[in-house]
């Protein structure tokens, strides 16, 4: 894997641009400039830019309501996205999805669905097309542990490995979903495994280890894009906040809250730099100065946003003009 | 007429986790299973506190298996339990729609009288907390539609507190629609209030020139909207359906036969909605009744958009259903 | 005037393969997905042959598993295909309705026009074949609910054979609802034919006396009593939905305006019904015209029985529609 | 297990008297008397003939649209089950549900689910009811192999293991689901392999031999009942009939039928008993006429039988009096 210093310090600027932005989301939300559900990534860092690093920007993404960090690492703007949580019309969808809905056709990013595994049969569609046409783009879609409950998870990757279609599975394992912990919500705890059931390679990753999680992307791409069908990865990670803005964290303690932050990736990827002396105080300070002015840069583009007129509220519930 | 001591204060939210606990407490075949209902506190925070009080078999968490724990608590209820099984949210409830219909609603008949089901579900529905389209959308027209099923919704702190009750004593299916915008909504609750029944709609306020129809989280809006037209000597009628199946086409036609004049405010999009229904049952059956057209007030027919200028101006407001009634009276 | 030459005959079911065949030839974006469309022949046997000729992967036998498959069409869809998904029975539908509603129909509004949905799906509806209560019911009030849906009901053979088409061009997700009773049905089709729209609704048999709304397979029935109508000196319209969204309320004002009386047969269960959306439309926007109380004639409401007598009963069938429309032209 | 004569020969009746009743069946389709969908279990009742022998009568069964052979061998009469298909008062259904849904409370038969997969949430509930009152009943769900794509499936699967609730499994794999062969629908077509990774005791099964099925049956039935949660097995069978009566059976070669025909589980445990000289011709006679008499006797039944008022087409949409 690409282990020079410039690429190295782009994973950590990429991390950091999700924390700030975030840190930034949660005190927006307190200001209710920012309103309804708020998922944040803060912890998760490493899964989204990791797996990123690893797609051409011509692979399709699909993600759930906890977002934000895979919109900024696919290369959605900060501005649009932080002016979607506004909900002015300069957002990412116009406002009308808040932070659950970022949408990008740009670059391939189809979401912000905040069904519980309702991206996963999407993105079987999505590379049932590339595959019908003959493109080697690779379709990723992320969810969490709690989604492989769900029937439609087992649909999915039971026509991805049947049809042998390019995509990657990405379960992000934070060992939660809302309050209910793996072990309560899964008979089989060990996800690589049941994936693998599925007849699709699989296996565990430590999610809070960008460069790891970078290179079994690396690898997992390259296997879905040579045409050896569906692949998935188990992120071993964790949220190091509330489930959502209303979560009142009755079901986990803050030992097991503290233990993991110990793990948090940034300051992991920073050590490491150090150590190699591949990075100082001044970059570090630079590094952060330009990510927060980037933050502050994005909300000054959401203060400055409008609002969507109350007389397009049906415009778009059919497209405008025929597409054929 | 009652005194302070007669009556308590008490949230929606609050009287609905008192009639689980009540009814768990009287018998021991009623459980609780849902997702996050216990270790979580609910996420409406209505199961709040139930888990201490009677553990987890009984609180049941469920994993995210909508279809799966949904005909799990329709085969406890066939194997003699009384469970109420919790939705999160409506929008979800189309990942159970299958055992809700095909199994739960067809059943009893399709066994020829022998399976009967009595499971209660509970949902949380409607919008106007700026969560957007896949977490704000009313189906309840669709249960409407389905014979086998009883389908209430609760708009008033009794109901909230006895309509479980009335549902846990049917042996049939009964899905019941909680409107997130009316769980923190206080009022207060006759010491001496008990079972209230599932059919009837109930008058909530009596008037004299105009019927307003609805349900569930339009009622506070219409009663405001009653008060206001109060103000310009309109006198309207408040009619809360409370059960949307069985309809009570009576309680409809008797009101409309005094004011001769019909609005229906539904948070559903208006087309197929549960007042179409009501529309079409005064047009067959008191058509002549009718000094006006009636009109309904619903959700514009768009998904529900995140931003709240966006969001109120989509869903029904006090403010459309006074312009409503007042066209309906030709002023 | 037309001689046979310009004309032939095929049934409703050969229609659609036709238009599926036709679809596939002139655009390779178009495939069919689907459970057992291919090496079965398909269950009503529609896609027969379809195989032999197109190959496995535009003939894509699929799983059971509803969810997955109508989800990867509209992910298909996103990725520049044109997916016909066909669904095997309307009852089997609701094990899709997430992913139709909360991600077909939301997707273009929800991500601010960013992501249109053209995918079409494919589903037989409707009894009169003694498959019982979970192979026969009408759901398709539900869909006609849904804002971002487009509902099509063909019920000739020249909409079996054309409104695919315009269909498949709807850059939108269009639902198509082919009645079981129709698939044998045989009829002429013009040779000019071509591409029928997906709105406004067609009158079937026109008429003075009264107004017969109806759609899908029940037109037949509708057609049918108005020739025994007819016998008895009464002129019925026929007036045929097409679309259960969006409805052409305004044909079919434009028609009770003229015959000032309306009977609408649906196969749906009758609460909260299309048959509800029309009789709310006209009372809303025509009352005056009506000369008499609209009526219904619906599915009685229960699950449908497999005893042929019972599922006869319980279905419109022509004596009831004449007994209604004669009630409601009060002889 | 049990190899004594008597059981032996009940086994063999049991078998017999489903094949001459479908036998029947097959003919009154023909005849007009049976309508609608019919499904055959010719060639599967080894199946359902070795596993009810190792229930009780108090434990359930949930089947499905193909579940003739399963009501027979739970102890519902022949003559109501053939007055139901017939559309009689006197079916098990007031002939409201047809061939497709038998049903007998008395029995614990709970259907005759037409919905592909639909039956085994149910069969989780009726466990998890017994569960919570401490009744050591055991539910079973019989499907077949092409259900198993289903998300319901998934659901209840992992709901049955994670809750560790007395449901017994019972996959017919009878290699296709209509005209999709197994492996046109399952990525992993080792299904015992499949469940096991929801964290079930799994094994696969001769469907063929009616010993080996009672025999695996009864260890499962036994495990489920003292507590060791839900088994599941995989019946390996075929059925020798179209999947209903409107199949062309274009999807499978007459070679591959006729050699299935060879392992024909009805003359399989004939022959062995008559090669331990356990059965003469004349018990196989007397046991021909009696399951003809039978046979006959429901068909006199459902002849004889009177037809539901249509005055009593809402009845029973509700029930009639409150059962609390
Ligand atoms: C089908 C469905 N059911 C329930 C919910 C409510 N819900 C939103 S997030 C969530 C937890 C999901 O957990 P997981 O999949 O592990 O993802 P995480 O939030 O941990 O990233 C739940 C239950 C939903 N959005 N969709
Ligand atoms: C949810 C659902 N989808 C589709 C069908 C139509 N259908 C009925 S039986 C069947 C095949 C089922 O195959 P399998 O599960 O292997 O059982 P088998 O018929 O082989 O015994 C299908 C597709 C259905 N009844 N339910
Ligand atoms: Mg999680
Ligand atoms: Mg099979």
């Amino acid at each position: 894997m690409n282990t020079d210093r410039e690429h190295l310090i782009d994973l950590l600027r990429a991390m950091v641009r999700i924390r700030r932005f975030e840190e930034r989301c949660a005190e927006l939300y307190q200001a209710e400039k920012i309103r309804g559900f708020l998922h944040l990534y803060i912890g998760e860092e490493a899964v989204a830019v990791g797996v990123m690093s690893a797609l051409r920007p011509d692979d399709a993404v699909v993600a759930t309501y906890r977002e934000h960090g895979h919109a900024l690492a696919k290369g959605v703007e900060a501005g649009p996205i932080m002016a979607e949580m506004y909900g002015k019309l300069e957002g990412t969808s116009r406002g009308r999805g808040g932070s659950m809905h970022l949408f990008d056709a740009e670059h391939r990013f189809y979401g912000g669905n905040a069904i519980v595994a309702g991206g996963l049969p999407l993105a079987v569609g999505l590379a049932l097309a590339d595959h019908m046409m003959d493109r080697d783009r690779v379709s990723v879609v992320f969810f969490g542990e709690g989604a492989m409950a769900e029937g439609e998870f087992h649909e999915a990757l039971n026509l991805a490995s049947l049809w042998n279609l390019p995509v990657l599975f990405c379960c992000e394992n934070n060992l939660y979903a809302m309050g209910t912990a793996l072990e309560r919500s899964q008979a089989q705890t060990q996800l690589a495994l049941r994936a693998s059931a599925y007849g699709v390679s699989a296996w565990a990753v430590d999610g809070m280890d960008v460069m790891a999680v970078e290179e079994a992307a690396v690898r997992a791409v390259e296997g879905v894009r040579a045409g050896g069908g569906p692949h998935f990865l188990e992120f071993q990670t964790y949220r190091f906040r509330p489930h959502s803005m209303f979560d009142p964290e009755l079901y986990r303690d803050k030992a097991e809250v503290a233990a993991w932050k110990e793990r948090d990736p940034i300051p992991a990827l920073e050590q490491h730099l150090r150590a190699l002396d591949l990075i100082t105080d001044a970059d570090m300070a630079e590094m952060e100065a330009a990510v927060a002015a980037e933050v502050d840069a994005a909300v000054a583009f959401a203060e400055a946003g409008t609002w969507e007129s109350v007389d397009d509220l049906t415009r778009f519930v059919h497209s405008e003009e025929v597409s054929v | 007429m009652t005194t302070t001591t007669d009556v308590r204060t008490l949230t929606y939210r609050e009287a609905v986790r008192e009639a689980i606990r009540h009814a768990m407490q009287t018998d021991e075949r009623v459980f609780l299973m849902g997702e996050d209902i216990g270790m979580y506190g609910g996420c409406y925070a209505v199961s709040k506190g139930l888990l201490d009080e009677f553990g987890p078999e009984r609180i049941r968490d469920t994993p995210l298996s909508e279809a799966g724990f949904v005909g799990a608590g329709i085969g406890a209820a066939l194997g003699g339990m009384r469970p109420i099984v919790e939705l999160m949210t409506i929008n979800f409830s189309l990942l159970a729609l299958d055992q809700i219909v095909n199994t739960a609603a067809l059943y009893l008949h399709m066994s020829g009288g022998q399976f009967n089901v009595p499971v209660v579900i509970r949902m949380p529905t409607g919008a106007g907390r700026q969560v957007a389209a896949q977490h704000s959308h009313s189906f309840e027209s669709w249960y409407a539609n389905v014979p086998g099923l009883k389908v209430a919704s609760p708009a008033t702190i009794e109901d909230a507190r006895w309509m479980l009750w009335t549902a846990l004593e049917d042996p049939d299916p009964v899905v019941i629609f909680e409107h997130v915008g009316l769980y923190a909504m206080s009022g207060e609750l006759g010491n001496d209030a008990g079972p209230t029944p599932l059919d009837g709609a109930a008058v909530r306020r009596s008037g004299s020139d105009v019927t307003i129809v609805t349900y569930g989280g339009n009622v506070p809006k219409a009663l405001s909207a009653a008060d206001s037209l109060a103000d310009d000597g309109i006198s309207a009628e408040v009619l809360d359906l409370r059960m949307l199946r069985p309809l009570d086409t009576g309680s409809i036609l008797y009101s409309v036969s005094r004011t001769h004049r019909l609005v229906v405010v539904d948070e559903a999009w208006k087309s197929v909605s549960v007042a179409a229904e009501v529309i079409a049952s005064v047009a067959e059956h008191a058509l002549w009744e009718l000094d006006a057209p009636p009109a309904r007030v619903c959700t514009v027919e768009a998904p529900i958009p995140y931003a709240q200028h966006m969001e109120e101006a989509a869903l029904p407001q006090p403010a459309g259903i006074v312009r409503a009634v007042k066209s309906v009276l030709g002023r």
